[in-house]
């Protein structure tokens, strides 16, 4: 067995097992930490397979930004996640005999496209010193790619709007410091001159305030 | 004078009073809820008057020796569709009967419906136009547009103004024949498929696969056997009746009946003959089923217009025996029946429009001698009451006669056993009779109501001289079906090889 | 193809995505007062977006991953239309509310990007993330309304289960890479022309069934009833119709054109979607109370008879295909803009039986309702009629007639639900008076009404042909 | 000529149509007088045509009015055919027509709706007219269907009167069932020759004699078949055994009714069809034989029951239908001059009979039940004297060997005789005995009739005065248990109280105008015979009848009658005649309290022909309940239960709980869906990999 | 023992199996759930570059870069909604809470 292999058989089983436990985990906290398990073990399958710079990727755009966000809206939202387990079991059984048939189902085809597809035959690519993976996606992603590559800043950008849309709110009690209205604050919104009879005393606007 | 698009004109002009009539609406001020529907009466009745000068007018221009249609207009739409148009003997009649109908339900309509007139009257116009379209469209799609869509205004008819259990009657309506049509859209769509064209007249020359015409056969029946309707799909006929108002009744009746009668003439007959023939023993069990059993159904009923109901289907049983004997009596006799049965059906639900009228029942055991209260109205009611009967000199025996003569070549067993529905006719309609004209009077309601108003002799009138008319002399008819019916029976019989 | 060739193909999708730049920066300093200019903006650049589709070239561009053919750019001008109404139904729909948001505009214009890059993709990768680029808007949008629990909870199961199914299509996507070797679709429909296998077809389903899901058809519809009663109305108003046109585009080019040599295979399984869905549909809406989720069982109902075109495989299929939906999308934007039109006391009217006696009380409402719901029924001589007879004489011609049988009865079925809406407006009684609705969602309904009668009649001799070029781009027979 | 026929013919439709339509408009009197005076006119054109045929020489001929159905071969018209068969019916009907007009001014005289009774019997009269003049089925058809018709509504004149509705709509239906037959007889003729018309059906015949025919999956001849159909046509209508049950109870009409229509014309207008049709019955051997056997028991079978009856009209109307029993059977044997000649003589004297016993009626104030009468002869004399006329002339009184008797007496006597010249084949020999039999009876219940009526004790002084409360009535007599037939047998009216309150129970002779009728018809009665007996059935028979009539080759009864051998068989008939006639003296003048015993011992045999054989009742349970019966199930249970409860409510119920069972599905969980979609995949990829792999 | 295509793809096939079940199983915490979707997005990933690798074609790998983007945004927007949902209701809960159904 070489040490591919047995650095495969580890990932491999770190992933599953990791994968595994986010889901059964009771507290969502340790299911985010196995699932940044998982993916840390998921980004070292890539680079078994040569694949660095989307290895890299995956530590960096997941594990750095998506997985975090997640514990951060963990810790945010304040649940009583042990209610939540209940009921947990009851859709095991039929759950696991679908589940386990799918699985089923997906080696057996997974098996046909490994050795009947068009990647049949072909071992992994190995990167020489001539051109390194990252090179490789460069080349194309600026080239033949740059459309979708721009799309998919859209994408992004459409996932900014959402955050802000949905979650932003502007709290109508809190006083904001608006520089763009006091720096153009006339002098005639401010101040207002009556004259006032003696002994009368004035009548102040309820709106003064604002 | 020739009147240029005579058949477009024909067929829309009722449109375009129903849109006149929305028009002086919208433009009326709001408050004016008399006036306005008073001014949707006349203009309802000028439109369908005018409709049916338009239609007398189209029946002096036909040619009545060829066997072409007449009055074609002709204009591509998309595809292959077009709007095409055009009549030949059997149709310009059924053009005829629905213009004269239609002026006598709006002046039934008259005085008893006082709610939401200007609707009322718009449903009926926009179904008049559909109506008419069936008859007058040569373009397979078309007439499946006409066709279908009178369902609509008929639905709302019934739903608007019926009867109490109007909701039901209606779904039951609406629902019942929507699916028998959308199994013909099917098959249409296959015919159009492999025979690439719309044109009725042309697909009645194709020769459809001999495979394929009895599933295309079965799928058109479906429609016009409910549409009949015919035994065992005509269950909505008996609710429908009831529940509709009594113009509604007439409408359906006289002519909406008809537009399945018209279609086995138009379609099944010709464009799948092989299959036609096929079918026939089929055809002929149902319909002589048909007439026993709706004969006697009709014996037991409690309600005078369920009886009616009941007896219409019986006397669609002789049409479609008549159309299936696929002989020149059968055929020539069919058209005729239905014709025929146009005036009388529609006249005995003016009838008992007439009773409703004045006392709201329809249930025979309220009445009794009216006779003695109503002597005019029971002179039409029994004139109309034997016409139904199938009295020679009434229209309703040239048609019975005919269908059975022709069909007693093809089926002595079917024309036997509908000869018996001579009889039960006799039976159950002189009992109806009896129960409500004859007698003392005993129920003291029924009392203080007058005799036929001249409103009502003026409905009655025509009516009387239409089915006595045809009667004596069928020939009326006949002149314009003979040579249509006589080039189609030749048609269905060379191709069937007999 | 230069890169400047492949930009003029694209210009639509440029004048897309440029503006929503320019209108997300002017709205962001603008804030919500801005709302009416950015929908003007918005508006505008859709219609110019149109005009440039309607008038560019076709050819493919950016390596193949872009394609713009006569399909895509009947989708795109109709789908730009679409748009701008929805954008024109939702100021009258949230001013009513006060709660109109500079936001929905350009989230409308990012999800019709999206779209816009679907019918065009031209490899797995463009219909990715055009597909991502218009779920993740809808998403936002099926949410939009963020103080209302049923608009959250609409937007939490529209996502898990939109997110969902993009795993199964991208786990298809990626089976029929590993089998083909390519992403594209050129490429793909070579290879498999060398060489079909049950891996290919395994990876297909998944693909299909990602789709199905963005087009509600069953068993992948589960989402649409609940995600229709939550979420804004002018956002259901736009899921209902162009999304569902351009996912089913995008079928018609991945199945017909690329899988072409697969036909036997996934015909079925489009077929057993297809009778599914319009099972599910016509029954699903017999029960239901709420308006908007009887027009959700509808709308899956319709996508069945979509299917059903789709299975046909011919291009007189796709051409049907066409032409359904836009004679749908049209009616289904008329009823709900009708559903945006009624409200009774500053309530809007969600449930069918408040619209009980309507006809005694707006009689143009009633007539217009009447019409679109006769010509969703698929009654001649309206719209709907033509869209069925194109679907089902497709089905015909390539010998589906017992699938097109089981569909016409479920549109029997599902007639009964539309005729409760004409019996609860017609026959029943007892309504109080309605609110004045926005001028501009009236009109948008009477003018979905008057299309789906008299107007489609004459619109079909222009529509028809143009559907009918369209497809020659397939080179179907 | 032919305008004049035409003019015969039109002459009672416009009568009709004028009192009919505007009856109310102008009045009793010019409705009566329009309708009566046309009908003169006619019967006046009427005898002219038969004079000029019979002496004058003319030729049949065929005018076509106008053009009837016409598809194909299946032509018909409008027209008049005037030959000797329709010559003879002519004046029978015009002549009876107009006379009974005449005798209903005085009898419907407090009627309030004469011109519709008028209308009614013009009506009639046209109906009857046509059938007689019709050149095809078609119009005949009409006639027939017409008659129908007029029967129908003449028979429910009465209308308030329940038991007057409820015999019109029998005597309608059952009628129907009998054109049931004649429908499906013309159609064999029509599919057969390609021909409905008499005048160019008759040469074809013979060319078809040896077809068959499939009905009703069986062969017959085709000849024979058609034959029997047409005849089922002629037994409803001419009330013959099985068919008979309406006659008895048309009795409910006015009594000019029940002598025009169900004694002179209508009922006679099967025989007349039969003897129309003999080309195509001397061709029809099987039918032949039907026709002498069904005629043969209809004569005994009606004659039995007439001699227990009590209503003076029914025990006519049995009569009637024994007579034409004899006119059936003389048809059968091949006679039809014979039956012609007694269609004829019959006309005269049954429509006296009935006048004279509307007469009766009239005087009695409306009493139809003989037992309330009695010794009426000196109160009505005149009635009295041609009620006499008018039995002997029934009973046939004559002396063989001369040209000495009373119109029956030719005719009936002709018939036996033929009878006898036939009786080489079974069904002649039958047709004889019987023939004698019903003699027999005839004698017996017609002196029965006089004597109960005019003779013997007034039943009428006491008890009278509740005789219009029929359960008292009734109640006196011991046979109530089986009198509810007779329940509603008067006319007992109750608006009309007769206008001469001062003298209320005292029978009355009849006015002027009802007389006259009688009088005529007395003379028709007496004459009749002996003055037409020779162009009938004597010598000038064969230049009389020409080719309206046709036998076959070897058919000679009529010739063979003339030369009967057998000097008993001239006389039986007068033999039975007068030992009935002695019976009915013994057992009604003599001896009244023997027949009033046997009436109250109710004997199983007495009320077997009191009710008709049970008939009726066997009707009633067969086909009144049975349809019902079928109707109730066929509606309840088919159409309600399985074709509704199936069909449409099923399909709806089963729809709605499939909806309710998928809306369930939607459990708005989102794992649910999940596991929805997670279903879908599954089930997709494992049907693909079973299914579609390859 | 060689380590091929066969070996990533059925750890790949194990992990969308995972998350499959993951959504049906964590029927109250959408947190769980979101992270399954996740799990699946990961399993896609792996497929996509083990044929990349295999195939010697490099737009598996670029998909796979697509996918990631999105799998981020998807969650950013996930999480968003998430949010909106807790704000309305309170809590995370999905299974007794839902509003809509039928």
């Amino acid at each position: 067995m070489s040490v591919l292999a047995i650095a495969f058989y580890l990932l491999a089983t770190v992933t599953v097992f990791s994968g595994a436990m986010v889901i059964l985990s009771k507290n969502p906290v340790h299911s985010v930490l196995f699932l940044i398990l998982a993916f840390f073990n998921a980004a070292g399958l890539f680079v078994l397979m040569g694949a660095e710079f989307l290895a890299m990727l995956l530590v960096v755009v997941y594990v750095g930004a998506v997985a975090v966000l997640f514990l951060f809206v963990v810790m945010m939202l304040d649940v009583d996640f042990v209610k939540l387990r209940k009921g947990f079991a009851s859709y095991l059984p039929i759950g696991g005999v679908v589940g386990t048939f799918l699985l089923v189902e997906l080696v057996l085809i997974v098996n046909a496209v490994a050795t009947r597809g068009a990647a049949a035959g072909k071992g992994p690519k190995v990167y020489g010193p001539e051109m390194s993976n990252i090179e490789d996606i460069g080349r194309v992603l600026y080239t033949d790619y740059v459309y979708l590559f721009q799309a998919a800043g859209l994408v992004l950008l459409v996932s900014m709007i959402g955050a802000i849309v949905l979650t932003l709110q502007h709290r109508t009690h809190v006083k904001r410091q608006d520089i763009h209205e006091q720096t153009t604050r006339r002098r005639k919104d401010a101040v207002k001159i009556v004259s006032v009879k003696s002994g009368e005393g004035i009548q102040i606007p309820e709106d003064i305030n604002k | 004078m020739a009147i240029p698009n005579l058949l477009s004109l024909i067929t829309f002009l009722p449109l375009a009073g129903a849109l006149v009539i929305l028009a002086v609406k919208a433009l009326s001020r709001k408050d004016d809820e008399a006036v306005i529907g008073t001014n949707a009466k006349w203009i309802a009745l000028w439109t369908t008057l005018a409709t049916l000068a338009l239609t007398i007018v189209l029946l002096a221009q036909f040619d009545r020796t060829t066997t072409d249609y007449q009055f074609v207009e002709k204009a591509q739409w998309f595809s292959y569709l077009s709007y095409h148009m055009g009549v030949d003997g059997i149709s310009v009649l059924f053009v005829a009967l629905t213009a004269f109908l239609m002026p006598l339900c709006i002046l039934a309509s008259w005085t008893n419906i006082k709610e939401r007139l200007v609707e009322y009257m718009i449903a009926f116009l926009v179904l008049q136009t559909a109506v008419i379209g069936v008859f007058t469209v040569l373009d397979l799609f078309l007439f499946y547009m006409f066709f279908e869509f009178g369902l609509v205004p008929m639905f709302l008819i019934i739903g608007i103004w019926g009867g109490k259990d109007r909701i039901y009657a209606s779904y039951k309506f609406f629902l019942y024949t929507l699916l028998g049509s959308v199994l013909m859209l099917a098959a249409m769509l296959y015919m159009v498929g492999v025979a690439g064209t719309s044109s009725i007249p042309e697909l009645a020359q194709y020769e459809f696969l001999a495979a394929a015409q009895p599933w295309l056969w079965l799928a058109f029946f479906a429609s016009f056997a409910v549409k009949m309707p015919m035994w065992p799909v005509h269950t909505w006929l008996p609710d429908a009746h009831v529940q509709a108002p009594t113009a509604g009744s007439v409408m359906l009746a006289g002519i909406l009946l008809k537009l399945g009668g018209y279609g086995f003439i138009r379609f099944n007959l010709p464009m799948f003959p092989l299959a036609s023939e096929m079918f026939t023993p089929f055809v002929l069990t149902l319909s002589v089923i048909a007439i026993v059993v709706t004969s006697l159904i009709a014996f037991r009923q409690t309600d005078i217009k369920k009886l009616i109901a009941y007896s219409s289907v019986a006397h669609m049983g002789f049409v479609t025996m008549g159309i299936f004997a696929g002989n020149q009596e059968g055929v020539q006799g069919a058209v005729y029946q239905m014709i025929s049965h146009g005036l009388i059906s529609g006249a005995l639900f003016l009838c008992v429009g007439v009773v409703y009228d004045r006392w709201h029942t329809r249930e025979i055991v309220f009445y009794g001698g009216l006779t003695k209260l109503l002597p005019h109205f029971a002179f039409v009611f029994l004139l109309f009451t034997m016409a139904n009967v199938g009295l020679p000199g009434t229209s309703g025996f040239v048609g019975e006669i005919l269908t059975m003569t022709g069909l007693y070549q093809v089926s002595t067993w079917a024309a036997f056993v509908a000869a018996t529905g001579v009889i039960l006719s006799a039976m159950y309609a002189l009992t109806l009779y009896k129960r409500v004209m004859y007698g003392e009077v005993t129920n003291e309601a029924l009392k203080g109501h007058p005799d036929l108003t001249a409103r009502e002799i003026l409905i009655f009138v025509p009516l009387i001289v239409g089915t006595i008319a045809l009667g004596v002399y069928p020939a009326f008819v006949f002149d314009f079906t003979t040579a249509s019916v006589d080039a189609l029976v030749a048609q269905y019989q060379t191709l069937i090889g007999g | 193809m230069d890169l400047s060739a492949s930009l003029n193909l694209a210009l639509p999708e440029l004048i897309l995505a440029i503006s929503v730049l320019g209108i997300v920066v002017y709205g962001a300093l603008r804030g919500n007062k801005s709302a009416f200019t950015v929908n003007a903006l918005s508006g505008a650049a859709l219609i110019a977006a149109a005009f440039a589709a309607a008038f560019g070239s076709h050819g493919s561009g950016f390596s193949g991953s872009f394609i713009s053919d006569g399909v895509a750019v009947y989708a795109k001008v109709f789908i730009y239309i679409v748009a701008v109404a929805i954008i024109v139904l939702s100021k009258g729909y949230f001013d009513r509310l006060n709660q109109t948001k500079f936001e929905f505009p350009i989230l409308i214009l990012l999800a019709t990007l999206g779209m816009s890059m679907m019918v065009s993709a031209g490899d797995l990768i463009a219909l990715y993330v055009g597909l991502e680029l218009q779920s993740l808007s809808a998403y936002i949008l099926a949410a939009f309304r963020r103080d209302d629990p049923k608009g959250s909870e609409a937007g939490l199961k529209y996502f898990v289960l939109g997110s969902l199914a993009s795993g199964l299509l991208l786990y298809g996507a990626s089976l029929i890479y590993g089998f083909t070797g390519s992403m594209n679709f050129e490429a793909i429909a070579e290879a498999l022309k060398v060489n079909t296998e049950v891996g290919v077809i395994f990876g297909l389903v998944f693909l299909i069934s990602g789709l199905a899901f963005k087009i509600s058809a069953a068993p992948f519809h589960m989402w649409t009833p609940d995600v229709y009663e939550g979420a804004p109305t002018p956002v259901v108003a736009f899921f209902a119709g162009v999304p569902k046109f351009a996912a089913l585009v995008l079928f018609a080019r991945v199945l017909t054109d690329t899988f072409a040599d697969l036909y036997s295979q996934w015909s079925q399984v489009i077929l057993l979607l297809a009778t599914l869905s319009f099972l599910v549909g016509a029954l699903g809406g017999l029960m239901q109370k709420d308006i908007k989720r009887l027009l959700a069982y509808s709308s899956i109902a319709n996508m069945g008879y979509a299917l059903l075109a789709l299975a046909a495989g011919t291009g007189y299929g796709v051409q049907a295909l066409l032409l359904f939906m836009v004679l749908y999308t049209i009616d289904t934007t008329g009823l709900f803009s009708a559903q945006m039109a009624l409200s009774r006391k500053g309530v809007p009217l969600t449930r069918i039986d408040q619209l009980a006696g309507l006809s005694k009380v707006s009689m143009p409402i009633t007539i217009a309702i009447t019409l679109l719901c006769l010509s969703v029924l698929g009654m001649p001589p309206f719209s709907g009629f033509w869209a069925k007879v194109f679907v089902f004489g497709a089905a015909i011609e390539a010998g589906h007639w017992v699938f097109a049988a089981i569909g016409l009865v479920a549109s029997v079925v599902a007639a009964f639900y539309y005729l409760r809406i004409i019996k609860l407006m017609w026959f029943d009684g007892g309504a109080e008076e309605i609110d004045a609705a926005p001028a501009a969602t009236k009109w948008i309904l009477y003018a979905s009404a008057a299309f789906a009668f008299p107007l489609s009649a004459f619109a079909l001799i222009w529509l028809y042909p143009l559907a009918e070029n369209a497809i020659k781009s397939f080179g179907l027979n | 000529m032919q305008t004049l026929v035409t003019l015969l013919v039109l002459a009672p439709a416009l009568g009709a149509l004028i009192a009919g339509l505007f009856g109310r408009r102008i009045g009793n009197t010019l409705s009566q007088g329009v309708t009566t005076g046309l009908l003169f006119l006619s019967c006046a054109l009427s005898w002219y045509v038969f004079a000029q045929h019979t002496w004058g020489g003319l030729e049949p001929f065929t005018v076509k009015l106008l053009d009837f159905i016409n598809i194909g071969t299946f032509q018909s018209a409008w027209s008049i055919r005037i030959d000797a068969l329709s010559a003879t019916m002519l004046i029978v009907v015009t002549s009876v027509s107009s006379l009974v007009h005449l005798y209903s001014w005085g009898y419907m005289a407090e009627d309030p709706s004469k011109p519709r009774f008028f209308a009614y019997l013009s009506l009639f009269t046209f109906a009857m007219l046509m059938l007689v003049t019709a050149a095809d089925f078609m119009q005949l058809f009409f006639g027939w269907e017409g008659v129908g018709l007029a029967s129908y509504l003449l028979i429910g004149f009465w209308f308030h009167k329940d038991s007057a509705s409820s015999a019109a709509i029998k005597a309608f239906v059952v009628n129907r069932v009998g054109d049931f037959g004649f429908a499906l007889g013309i159609m064999t003729i029509y599919w057969q020759f390609g021909t409905i018309n008499f005048a160019e059906l008759f040469p074809l015949l013979a060319s078809k004699e040896a077809t068959s025919w499939a009905f009703l999956s069986w062969h017959f001849s085709a000849l024979d078949l058609a034959a029997f159909l047409l005849f089922i046509g002629a037994m409803g209508k001419s009330a013959q055994f099985f068919l008979h049950t309406w006659l008895p109870d048309a009795m409910e009409g006015p009594t000019p009714v029940s002598a025009l229509i169900h004694a002179a014309t209508m009922v006679t207008a099967g025989v007349y069809m039969v003897c129309l049709l003999s080309p195509l019955f001397e061709l029809a051997p099987v039918a032949k034989m039907i026709v002498t056997y069904v005629g043969a028991i209809t004569a005994i079978f009606a004659a039995s029951i007439g001699f227990t009856q009590n209503d003076i009209k029914r025990v006519i109307a049995f009569s009637t239908c024994s007579q034409l029993g004899y006119m059936f059977f003389a048809a059968g044997v091949g006679a039809y001059e014979a039956a012609m000649f007694h269609l004829f003589t019959h006309a005269f004297f049954k429509a006296l009979l009935f006048l004279g016993a509307g007469s009766v009626i009239h005087g009695m104030h409306h009493e139809q039940d003989m037992r309330n009468m009695g010794g009426l002869y000196k109160y009505l004399p005149a009635t009295y004297a041609v009620m006499m006329i008018g039995t002997i002339a029934i009973t046939g009184l004559g002396i063989p060997y001369t040209q000495i008797g009373f119109a029956g007496f030719f005719s009936k006597d002709t018939i036996i005789e033929t009878a006898w010249a036939a009786a080489g084949t079974p069904q002649g020999m039958f047709a004889f005995w019987i023939g004698v039999v019903a003699a027999l009876l005839t004698a017996f219940y017609s002196w029965r009739l006089i004597f109960m009526t005019f003779h013997g004790k007034k039943q009428w002084e006491h008890g009278h005065d509740d005789h219009h409360s029929h359960d008292e009535a009734h109640g006196d007599h011991a046979h109530a248990a089986v009198a509810h037939h007779d329940d509603h047998a008067h006319d007992d009216h109750a608006h009309d109280d007769h206008g001469h309150g001062h003298h209320a129970h005292t029978p009355h002779e009849s006015p002027l105008v009802m007389l006259i009728p009688l009088f005529v018809l007395s003379v028709g009665a007496v004459a009749a015979g002996f003055v037409f007996a020779p162009y009938f059935v004597g010598d000038h028979a064969h230049d009389f009848w020409g080719h309206a009539i046709f036998h076959g080759p070897h058919n000679h009864v009529l010739h063979d009658a003339h030369h009967i051998e057998e000097k008993w068989v001239k006389f039986a008939p007068l033999v039975v005649t007068l030992l009935g006639t002695l019976g009915a003296v013994y057992y009604y003048l003599m001896r009244p309290d023997v027949p009033k015993a046997m009436a109250a011992k109710q004997g199983g045999f007495y009320r077997f022909l009191y009710n008709k054989w049970y008939f009726d009742e066997l009707y009633q349970v067969v086909f009144v309940k049975g349809s019902k019966a079928l109707g109730d199930f066929f509606w309840k249970i088919l159409d309600v239960k399985i074709i509704d409860g199936l069909g449409p409510n099923g399909v709806a119920a089963t729809a709605l709980k499939s909806a309710k069972n998928l809306v369930k599905s939607q459990t708005g969980f989102l794992y649910h869906y999940a596991f929805v979609m997670f279903l879908g995949i599954a089930g997709l990829l494992t049907w693909v990999v079973f299914f579609l792999a390859r | 023992m060689n380590i091929d295509l066969t070996h990533y793809l059925v750890v790949s096939a194990m992990l969308f199996t995972i998350g499959v079940f993951g959504i049906f199983v964590n029927r109250r915490n959408i947190i769980i759930i979101l992270m399954s979707i996740e799990l699946i997005l990961l399993a896609v990933n792996i497929n996509f570059v083990a044929f990349s690798a295999h195939l010697h074609n490099v737009q598996g790998q670029i998909m796979a870069m697509f996918v990631l983007t999105v799998a981020a945004a998807e969650a950013a927007i996930g999480l968003a909604i998430l949010v909106t949902f807790f704000r309305n209701r309170g809590d995370i809960e999905v299974d007794d809470a839902s509003m809509m159904k039928g």
